[in-house]
């Protein structure tokens, strides 16, 4: 579906721990065009809020939740300049949303489990990945692998529970599950898992080394991986040529925005 | 101390603003600016293409290059840095898979060129020139490419080989040469005169600043090559002044102005110093359909203004009448 | 694709600040700009001047020089323009009114000056070095004036002339030179090189961008002089560019590094690009208390960091690691 | 009293006619340095809000009102980039406060009837010096003559009514007092007292085209007037040399934030 800009409204601001907030926000394209709500596992929306002159590029955000009536949310935590400011939105405040953008992540397939691999503000694309294969009775086919500092920077675990969805957790402090980096547990897993014969794939979102981390195990182990990255970007939709993935292939780079977010293990140029 | 214009706010509808550049009828003076639009596709979705007044595309070269490593874009303050690299299909591809969508617009089709040499400069023309003659209605001649590493500095940098490119490129085509330059020199005017006598129909002022910034965390540079293009609104005041400059120092030379446009008193700013329209660049970005959000603003300030043409704008800029003289006392 | 260094947090306690630029001590990096903090008073109503690394003057000139018409200044995107005419009290009337104050203060104190031509500039040199000697550190020879009219532009932008006027202020004086560059130049590096060969001590980097903006209403440009020299946050990735360059490509010419300078990140992005000392500017016009605040900062953000020393700041930047390479299907 | 910089807190923000508002600031500095409650009328306060790095130089305003516990307000109307984001502002949002500025207005002198002449923003200075005068019991030493473009215009009648200030009005489209610009009557004024010999002085503060006209009328009969003046200022307190007027006297130029705002109709060196 075609993207769409349009002025959308901030509906709540909800805190949750570890300084992560969901944003919920309401607004369809006027002009008939396509809206968020059609958006899948994996694709995002630009926002940009009333920023002035200061701050001229949107921000690029995973798809947390779509509502059929054009309400949709995103989670997010206050780093730099735009996020900081996104954090202080208030309910009316408005938006401007460019969406739903990129490619999503494959739907669970028969037979085969989906291990995601989440991590900080990498959560989102994976948490709306179970809640869309809970809605369609397959949930029990996904299996979450979480890592974070601490207990507080593990968030929505409920949400996970209440679609049965399996969940391992890692925290690096170990107040929560094991203690160190989940690609630990997770490597055992895909080891065990290729001894048994057992089908697996792996969809990852997070930090970049638990990202390469997930690549690694996925060539080693000739496993399918799709990664979600996190480019810079000025436009979102193709034009500005700022989110270059390095790629292996007929050309050197793909694109974050249309080619991506979501890229298979593979192709991903790395080190 | 000084009043304003009595001004007699008219209505928008009739703002007339057709103008042209150089021989070139134009609908109306905001166009698209190059590496901000693409080559048009991604915008249909956003906008109808045929209200531009034209585009300028992403620089082309005669064959396809890659681009530059990543990270590739930064934020500043009322600015970004970019370093794509001049990443483009080629002369070939634009012509056969680019061009004709951009024709059947109907509007005005600025091909932004380069070549990674000398004679890349002039054959990138003459390929240009040769598989599209009259769909091109501009050949926009960058020679500020901060990216090309060895010799390119010079091409804008310096009158003399300036001068001789120009002339070299003007030659290789039918289509009208307007040059497209650095604001990284020391006299913008000089450039501009060098390229006027070699035969440009006109110049766009300006391409990007120079810049760099640093990441403290990583303690990288936040662009891949270090130095990147800075665009946005952060440039303006520069882009202005250089408008202004040539304006008056090479009264006949057509400028196209661009730097930092987000709004319609934006342009209108860039037509007061002299432009004879604008090109809207980095606002794209976050706004796909900014270009014309600019010409919606500015016709809605020209009717406020009483300004009924953009003939009546380009140029209308008066000076601050003198301050009452000053005498030290008991003279 | 690259992970951050590991760095280990230390006490912003034993964050040791002491550097040094040329032969100079400082107590710390963080100075206050010229044209920014006047002739230094008036800010004792907000802080202890004692608190600073040092500050530079308003430019002085030989004889007391009015300013220009308004109005003088205006905002811009993250930025202002300025055009104040180098309004100053003269050499005389600094040396017996202003500089006993700042002497007293046991900062570094920098004397920013210039001529209106050629013999001015020495002349300047000459009355300063004979009136004050050992009471000024640095003499800051500012030949970057947009705001002077005939031949200054030479000054700051033609090597040889720099070159020339450098060496010729030297011999005038026994007290350090340091050379405040324009960026209004296509290579800052040669600039840099020229006065460096010329005796100069050290170069101070940038001065203002020149720039203009118009008041769309009144026709008229927003600043009398039409032209004026753009600061703030919106010049920073210029100046870092250029600091960088001349890091790099001068090694042994100490760099104080300015513009936009407004947090202490700011001040270490300069510090990482290679400069020994920073400038803080217009940012003491919004905040009277700007270059401590800029201080505390960058003390906690290098404790954060684990940078100890201003030694280990500057100069620190590492490159961006190489991307994997790529091959083309089928090789 | 030497200035000081500090952080307020909004503590109202309300609306008037005309788009005008009144925002009240509470805040002292903390360091024990003077308080903008020691501020005289014709004085003034640079305001700054939480603008980032966009608007980087705060904005001037005279000061309306003080009390003595360090509550202030300033009266404005959108007009650019700063006032705008300054009609946004809330109760508890925080404002960069620098003051008080600059030399006030002469205070009333036995046997001379001040007249005070007010336009749009020019207001608050002369409200300022006319409740100071009440408080002083010499309130019907002074009089009013306030020129707006209509009714809404004109804003704070009342409180110059209940201070038993007289005035005379004045309206472009006449829908309040006189039709015209208020230096009509003024002159009229003017030119009766000096025919009867009535010690009069003019103090006023309104758009440029006022000023010059209460100038060239002070000038012509002779009569002794303050005009505070608006000029582009980046610090307000003297080192930028932004604020420049042009003077007769020994030197061309002195400075609005330092020498002024207030200054005499004699020494302003206009066309
Ligand atoms: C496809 C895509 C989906 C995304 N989804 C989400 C999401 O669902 N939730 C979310 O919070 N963010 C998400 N991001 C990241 C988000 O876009 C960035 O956090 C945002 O650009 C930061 O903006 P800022 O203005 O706060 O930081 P800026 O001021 O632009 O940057 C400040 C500094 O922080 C660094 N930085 C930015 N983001 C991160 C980060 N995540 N981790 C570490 N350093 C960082 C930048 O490199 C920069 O150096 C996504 C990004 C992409 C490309
Ligand atoms: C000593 C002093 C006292 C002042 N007292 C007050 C006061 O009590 N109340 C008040 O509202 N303002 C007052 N002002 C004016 C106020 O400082 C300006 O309105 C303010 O700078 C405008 O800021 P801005 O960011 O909204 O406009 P900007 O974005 O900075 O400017 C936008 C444009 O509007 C123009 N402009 C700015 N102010 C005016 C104006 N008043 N009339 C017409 N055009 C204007 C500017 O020249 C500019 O072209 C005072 C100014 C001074 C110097
Ligand atoms: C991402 C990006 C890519 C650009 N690519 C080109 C290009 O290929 N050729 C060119 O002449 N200018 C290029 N430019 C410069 C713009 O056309 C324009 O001159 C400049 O950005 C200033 O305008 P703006 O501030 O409106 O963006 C590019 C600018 C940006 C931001
Ligand atoms: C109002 C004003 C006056 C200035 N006057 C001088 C001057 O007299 N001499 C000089 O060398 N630089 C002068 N400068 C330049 C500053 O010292 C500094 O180089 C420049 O503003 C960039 O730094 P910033 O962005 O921190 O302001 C002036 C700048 C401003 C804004
Ligand atoms: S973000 Fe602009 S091309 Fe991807
Ligand atoms: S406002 Fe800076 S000197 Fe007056």
């Amino acid at each position: 579906m075609a993207p769409t800009q349009f002025i959308a409204r901030v509906t709540a601001n909800r805190r949750l721990t570890g300084g992560y907030f969901i944003l919920e926000l309401s607004g369809q394209p006027t002009d008939g065009g396509g809206s968020v709500a059609a958006a899948e596992p994996g694709q995002f929306v630009m926002l940009r809020g009333e920023w002035g002159r200061e701050l001229l590029n949107p921000r690029a955000f995973s798809v947390l939740h779509v509502d059929p009536d054009g309400c949709f949310s995103v989670m997010l935590k206050a780093y730099g300049r735009g996020t900081t400011r996104m954090k202080a939105l208030r309910p009316d405040d408005s938006m401007t949303v460019t969406g739903p953008l990129g490619r999503p992540f494959p739907g669970p397939r028969p037979g085969v489990a989906q291990i995601l691999v989440a991590g900080g503000v990498g959560l989102p694309p994976l948490h709306f990945q179970a809640r869309r294969a809970h809605a369609l009775g397959v949930a029990t086919q996904l299996e979450l692998y979480y890592g974070g500092r601490d207990r507080d920077d593990l968030v929505l675990l409920d949400d996970f529970a209440g679609w049965d969805v399996r969940h391992v957790l890692a925290t690096e402090d170990g107040s929560a599950g094991t203690k160190g980096f989940v690609t630990v547990p997770l490597a055992g897993r895909v080891a065990d898992a290729r001894a048994r014969g057992e089908a697996i794939e792996l969809l990852a979102c997070g930090p970049t080394p638990m990202l390469a981390a997930v690549r690694k195990l996925a060539l080693e182990h000739d496993v399918d991986a799709w990664l979600c990255l996190e480019e810079q970007m000025a436009c979102g939709f193709g034009v500005c040529l700022g989110c270059a993935v390095p790629v292996h292939g007929p050309q050197p780079y793909r694109y974050c925005c249309t080619d991506g977010p979501v890229f298979t293990a593979k192709e991903v140029r790395w080190p | 101390m000084t009043a304003l214009p009595r001004t007699v706010p008219i209505s928008p509808d009739v703002v007339d603003l057709r103008c042209s550049f150089a021989s070139l009828p134009l609908r109306h003076p905001v166009l698209a600016a190059s590496g901000c639009f693409a080559y048009g596709q991604q915008f249909a979705d956003f906008l109808d293409l045929r209200a531009l007044a034209g585009l300028s595309t992403k620089g082309i070269s005669p064959r396809p290059r890659p681009g530059n490593p990543l990270p590739r874009i930064c934020e500043t303050a009322s600015g970004m840095l970019n370093s794509i690299g001049l990443e483009n299909v080629g002369a070939a591809a634009f012509l056969r898979d680019k061009l004709p969508m951009l024709r059947a617009q109907g509007i005005s089709v600025w091909v932004n060129f380069f070549g990674e040499d000398f004679a890349g400069y002039v054959e990138c023309a003459r390929l240009l020139d040769a598989g599209a003659g009259a769909g091109i209605d501009v050949l926009e001649m960058n020679i500020s490419c901060p990216n090309i590493k060895k010799g390119g500095i010079e091409f804008g940098t310096v009158p003399e080989v300036a001068h001789r490119l120009t002339r070299a490129c003007v030659e290789a085509t039918r289509i009208p040469i307007v040059v497209k330059l650095t604001p990284n020199v020391a006299d913008i005017v000089e450039m501009a005169r060098a390229v006027k006598e070699a035969g440009a129909a006109g110049v766009s002022l300006i391409n990007t600043l120079t810049g760099m910034a640093i990441d403290v965390r990583t303690r990288m540079p936040r662009i891949a090559t270090t130095y990147g293009g800075l665009s946005g609104p952060a440039i303006k005041p520069v882009a202005l002044r250089m408008v202004h400059q040539v304006a008056r120092a090479v009264p006949d030379l057509p400028i196209c102005g661009m730097g930092g446009i987000v709004s319609g008193e934006d342009a209108l700013e860039f037509l007061m110093a002299g432009a004879a329209c604008v090109q809207v660049g980095t606002a794209n970005f976050a706004r796909p359909r900014a270009a014309l959000e600019v010409l919606a603003e500015l016709r809605a300030l020209m009717a406020e203004l009483g300004i009924a043409t953009v003939g009546e704008a380009t140029g209308c800029l008066r000076a601050i009448p003198p301050e009452a003289p000053w005498e030290p006392p008991g003279n």
